[in-house]
């Protein structure tokens, strides 16, 4: 499923160190996103996971080394910050879809505002968009009104409305009640073999060993293993990985 | 600023009028409203239309007309006390109610969750309550009843302002308006007193909120 | 239904004892309010004199009195809609400026915030209308009353919209910021409408905290409703039944008020709390 | 209730009336109208009624000066002034004068002046209707009469030169005064007259005022400190209705309706 | 996995009905669980399943139907019911675990408050339960200080010590990080392993296969299909069934 060719560099990140506090969430993390790659972090909670997606597009500060994004680095606040986050999709573990508003506003909100598309012409690729990820029927409806996979798929959609260069995925499916996970995995494999830059971090190995064209295993805020799915889930090199495996995939 | 130190004991007095009152109604309204709540959660519909109603009424009336009605009402039909017994049951009554549903939304603020895990291991209905929803209630009940005791002892003002005598407001009375000293100063130190009582009273509050909230 | 946090769903001895215990309650409400009647029956609390002015329109004194009622009530809502427009516009301020204000000056907003929440009501009342005209600012009546209130209600209403900003989930923030939504457009796009709904209910109930204070406009002899009550009762010695009366509208408007509190809650959350519809 | 009363309008007050430049007078003729701070809780002398109209013998006494002015009755506002409001009111020129049971005393006078005294209140007796053992203040040890007044009052500390503290029943308002006269409990109540009429007035026939007044209580019209001409104005205003009839019938209007004998103009101190 | 002997009826539900208001959360369930006997139930979201299991210790009236435990009715109110509740165990989706109390002391209220018995005994005790859920070191932790694998094992220990005669577990690892759903099924197919009457609401279908004696599937408040794992799983019967299992197994 892997596709073939690897693109250009898209998102570099060199000597990436972040601490909270005393407390050191990542240490010295150098990756590498092509374009068109998906690539995939797992790794027990706590690990840095999180924080690593987080600082590619600022909604955390680094203390240390460099993240580039398609050979700019990252700026610091603004309108070129904005700019670049409009350039990086994220998806969150919640859906933090806006409360107030309904699926298409959620999903036409960056067009208008941040890209200045006429509300119309954001209207219907909205429309567009949202019958992609199979919701086109909820529309009108408010985040309160969708179950936990249609909102995910909302804000899939409204991560796509910006035409992102790569999308960020924390833990999409893990707010999930498990009947609703099959249906966001499917529009997430969906996005990766229609060739998205894609980062997502997931507890779903099925869908890593799938969709991924790469794994990324994190511990203690380091990356231990960085290897091709199947070489990484047939013959983990390290023994936290290994345990790790082990227990997630007991079940 | 002369008012004030020339005027020291008359504000101590003041001072210690109001700190007065406040513990009086403090501790009366703290005993209605624990009833009244009892009315509140009970399961005898009677009981919980008391309540409703109790709170209803008293916290949408006037604290004013509630002192007004205790002062000039109940003599009316025979019933006599000095102003300040008035004036503190017209300001119990009224707090009462806000002790109420402060105590009410402590309870309510328990997980029902709790409550089921301990009915599910056995607990009978007192022992639940005395061993699991209590303690977790009166933690969840300490910082909207230390707004009520704040809010109570701001409204003692009005009792004074009403008449009477010995406490921090009637020292602006006395001091500004039958001694004709000037009202600005008079007044800063009326509020003075105030925030002596008021801001000592909201950190405690607040180092009770946050060492309860440690303790779970 | 399922039992709530106190009590279990009772069984059929349960209920035998709540039947019981109503009854018994129900009797003993009986007994006190026919107390509380004789006891005013004793009193002549039930002369006509006494009620007819208020409520018989057909008695000579009625439309006197409604007219002075009439033109309290008048002035109690006016004083409370100044105060509350004005609390208003300055709380949203105070907060604005909490939220976004620098280190050194937020500490100086946090510490007149905090002062004047610790001010009584009647004191900044008093306070407007005692200290203000020695210092020559000489205005009407109704206008000590409204800064005496909005002085208070502001600081007051600035934390419940600084509660409601922050209250705001963090995700939200992040959303937008993650489309590109610069500080000023998250601020005014997803936070204050978002906030607003959830503070609706708080800045209700401080409109009825508003509506109630009005009343202590009686102190400083600014004719609201309670101040024309008094005026009444001087004339016709009814204090019950007059105080009884301006109760029962000070409860009825802010009865309303918080009606629409919970209608509105409901209303703004129904959105937000429907089930999901599956499919 | 109201009283239709004419008494403001003096025969003389129907040309408008000159004053020198630059005075008080001259600046509220001119003006045409008037602000006048009274009570408007005390009955028969300054109560607001439900007709929102204020009545009373301290109103007529304004009207009076007013009419003195040329200044028509529907042109004076009046503006409450309770006790502890009156100097302020005066200083801070909220009212042009103030007529409100406003005793004369030295403390008072340091902050405002006084025109007057129109009228000499004194600590008196209210006893029921039907009693005529109690004659006065000396009557009561005879009777062996139980007076009550307010706790912490200046009559009730008056009252002990003429009878013993165990006669002597305290409450905090005169109203419970009034309900223990009636129920017997008191023989007598004591208190300002003024105090007592409006009881006497409330009580609906049941009490009547001795009428040996044993204190002097001299009300006067509050002025901004050291208006001397607008003080001897006022007090020119008061002599003229005191000789014309209008200061009596100011009273049978008012008070005079609850209190037997009409009073005569007090001795009018100096201004200064 | 399935234990051969089948012991005698324990809870017994004939006939149950349950309306919430106007809306019928169960329709004529019959159910026997028998001594020493795993029984899991499955189905989708708002199928009753909760409601089913909280109906047996009375969390839940029923509006018609019997249940009996043990030979006997279920007691309507006062001691009768603490009684029969104190011997069949429940263990939440949320832990419940008592906020104010540490590990220990949550283990041991029942056994010192109901039973009776001396608290240096119920400790003794106590401490053996959490060292067997694997959580001894926790004893003197709160439940805020505990992850929710750790909070869920203190929760079965707390069950535990009542010596239930049944103990019935709602979605005990719903509310779990994926890491800690290991531990916490480990323990409960170790209870399974000892003998003890379970009752399982779960969508952890590896354990059900695994551990349980017999499926039951609920929809719509009706108990569809009712039998052994392997011929649930491998050939469900009905449609709804199949859509459930088919959705749910995807990942
Ligand atoms: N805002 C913060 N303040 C302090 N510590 C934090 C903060 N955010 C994360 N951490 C800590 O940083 C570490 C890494 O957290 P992170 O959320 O990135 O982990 P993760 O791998 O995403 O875990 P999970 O699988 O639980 O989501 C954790 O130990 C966490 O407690
Ligand atoms: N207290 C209640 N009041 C009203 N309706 C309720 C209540 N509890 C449950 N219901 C309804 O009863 C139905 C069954 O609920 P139940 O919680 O038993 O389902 P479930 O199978 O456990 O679902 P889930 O897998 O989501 O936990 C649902 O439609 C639910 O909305
Ligand atoms: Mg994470
Ligand atoms: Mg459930």
């Amino acid at each position: 499923m892997a596709k073939s060719a690897r693109g250009e560099p898209l998102i570099v990140m060199a000597g990436v160190e972040k601490f909270f506090g005393a407390f050191q969430a990542l240490h010295g993390i150098s990756l590498t996103v092509h374009s068109g790659e998906v690539l995939v972090i797992v790794g027990p909670s706590g690990s840095g996971k999180s924080t690593l997606c987080r600082c590619i597009n600022r909604l955390e500060t680094i203390d240390a080394g460099r993240i580039m994004i398609d050979g700019e680095p990252l700026p610091e606040e603004g309108r070129a910050l904005a700019r670049l986050r409009a350039e990086v999709g994220m998806v969150f573990q919640s859906f933090n879809l806006f409360a107030h508003k309904t699926a298409l506003e959620n999903v036409i909100l960056g067009p208008t505002k941040v890209k200045r598309i006429p509300r119309e012409a954001a209207e219907r690729q909205g429309r567009e968009l949202l019958d992609r990820v199979g919701v086109g029927a909820k529309a009108g409806s408010y985040p309160a009104q969708l179950s936990g996979g249609q909102q995910q798929r909302v804000a899939i959609a409204r991560a796509l409305a910006m035409e992102p260069k790569a999308i960020l995925f924390d833990e999409p499916t893990s707010a999930l009640d498990p009947e609703y996970i099959a249906e966001v995995l499917d529009v997430m494999a969906g996005l990766a073999r229609d060739g998205m830059t894609m980062v997502v971090v997931t507890h779903e190995m099925g869908f890593a060993r799938r969709a991924a064209d790469r794994i990324v295993f994190m511990a203690d805020g380091r990356i231990l293993e960085e290897g091709a799915p199947e070489n990484f889930f047939d013959s983990p090199r390290t023994q936290r990985a290994r345990d790790f495996l082990a227990r997630i995939l007991t079940n | 600023m002369g008012v004030i130190t020339d005027n020291l004991g008359l504000y101590a007095d003041g001072l210690l009028g109001t700190l007065k009152i406040c513990a009086l109604v403090a501790v009366a309204a703290l005993v209605l409203g624990i009833v009244l709540a009892g009315f509140r959660v009970s399961p005898v519909p009677p009981l919980r239309a008391v309540g409703t109603a109790y709170v209803t009424l008293v916290r949408n009336c006037p604290l004013t007309i509630v002192l007004f009605a205790f002062a000039f009402g109940l003599p009316e039909v025979g019933v006599n006390g000095s102003y300040f017994i008035f004036g503190a049951a017209g300001l119990t009554i009224y707090t009462a109610a806000f002790v109420c549903e402060a105590v009410r939304s402590g309870i309510g603020a328990v997980d029902t969750g709790q409550a089921e895990a301990a009915r599910s291991i056995g607990l009978t209905f007192s022992q639940s309550l005395r061993l699991v929803i209590l303690p977790q209630a009166i933690r969840a009940v300490i910082p909207p009843l230390g707004n009520v005791a704040i809010a109570m002892v701001k409204n003692s003002a009005i009792v004074g302002a009403f008449g009477v005598g010995g406490e921090l407001y009637s020292v602006a009375n006395t001091l500004n308006g039958a001694r004709g000293e000037p009202a600005l100063p008079v007044y800063a130190g009326v509020v003075l007193g105030y925030l002596i009582i008021i801001i000592p009273a909201g950190l405690l509050l607040l180092a009770a909120e946050k060492r309860f909230r440690v303790a779970r | 239904m399922s039992g709530s946090v106190l009590h279990d769903v009772p069984g059929p001895r349960g209920r035998r004892r709540i039947a019981i215990a109503s009854a018994v309650a129900a009797l003993a409400l009986i007994g006190l309010g026919a107390l509380v009647i004789r006891r005013l029956a004793a009193n002549g609390q039930f002369n006509s004199g006494k009620w007819s002015p208020l409520f018989n329109p057909g008695d000579k004194d009625f439309p006197d009195v409604w007219r002075l009622l009439g033109g309290g009530l008048l002035h109690t809502l006016t004083a409370a809609a100044l105060a509350a427009v004005f609390s208003l516009v300055f709380g949203v301020l105070i907060a604005m400026s909490r939220i976004s204000a620098a280190r050194w000056y937020r500490w100086a907003v946090v510490g007149a915030v905090e002062l004047l929440r610790g001010v009584p009501v009647v004191i900044a009342v008093f306070f407007a209308a005692q200290v203000l005209p020695a210092y020559g600012v000489r205005l009407p009546l109704l206008w000590y009353i409204v800064i005496g209130l909005t002085a208070y209600n502001s600081v007051v209403i600035s934390e419940i919209v600084r509660a409601g900003v922050l209250a705001v989930p963090k995700g939200q923030t992040e959303a937008a910021s993650a489309l590109g939504l610069t500080r000023g457009q998250t601020l005014r796009v997803i936070l204050l409408p978002q906030a607003f709904r959830s503070m609706l209910p708080a800045l209700l109930s401080q409109l009825v905290v508003i509506i109630k204070d009005t009343s202590l406009g009686a102190f400083i002899s600014y004719e609201e409703l309670l101040r024309r009550g008094l005026i009444t009762v001087q004339t016709l010695h009814n204090p019950i039944q007059t105080y009884l009366l301006l109760a029962a509208i000070f409860i009825l408007i802010n009865y309303l008020v918080t009606r629409l509190a919970i209608y509105l809650e409901a209303r703004l959350s129904g959105r937000r709390s429907g089930r999901p519809v599956p499919g | 209730g109201s009283s239709g009363s004419t008494t403001g309008t003096p025969a003389s007050a129907q040309s408008k009336p000159t004053f020198p430049a630059n005075t008080t007078m001259a600046r509220l003729a001119a003006a045409g109208k008037i602000t006048v701070g009274t009570k408007f809780d005390q009955p028969l002398f300054g109560l607001k009624g439900l007709d929102s109209k204020v009545a009373g013998f301290d109103v007529e006494i304004a009207k009076i000066i007013s009419a003195g002015l040329g200044i028509k009755q529907d042109d004076i506002t009046f503006v409450e002034t309770p006790s502890a409001q009156r100097e302020g009111a005066i200083q801070q020129g909220k009212v042009d004068f103030v007529v409100a049971t406003y005793t004369i005393n030295d403390k008072r006078k340091q902050l405002v002046s006084f025109a007057g005294p129109y009228y000499q209140a004194g600590q008196d007796l209210m006893v029921k209707k039907d009693n005529t053992t109690i004659t006065g203040p000396e009557s009561l040890r005879a009777a062996n009469a139980k007076v009550c007044s307010v706790s912490g009052s200046t009559p009730a500390e008056k009252i002990k030169d003429y009878v013993d503290g165990s006669k002597i029943v305290l409450f905090d308002v005169y109203s419970k005064c009034a309900d223990a006269l009636r129920t017997g409990q008191v023989d007598a109540v004591t208190t300002d007259n003024v105090i007592l009429l409006g009881l006497i007035d409330a009580g609906g026939g049941a009490f009547k005022l001795v009428g040996k007044p044993f204190t002097t209580e001299p009300y006067g019209i509050g002025i901004k400190k050291g208006d001397v001409a607008f003080c001897q104005f006022i007090d020119s205003q008061l002599t003229a209705a005191s000789a014309d009839g209008r200061y009596a019938r100011a009273w049978e209007s008012t008070a005079g309706k609850v209190a037997r004998a009409t009073p005569s103009l007090p001795a009018l101190t100096a201004c200064s």
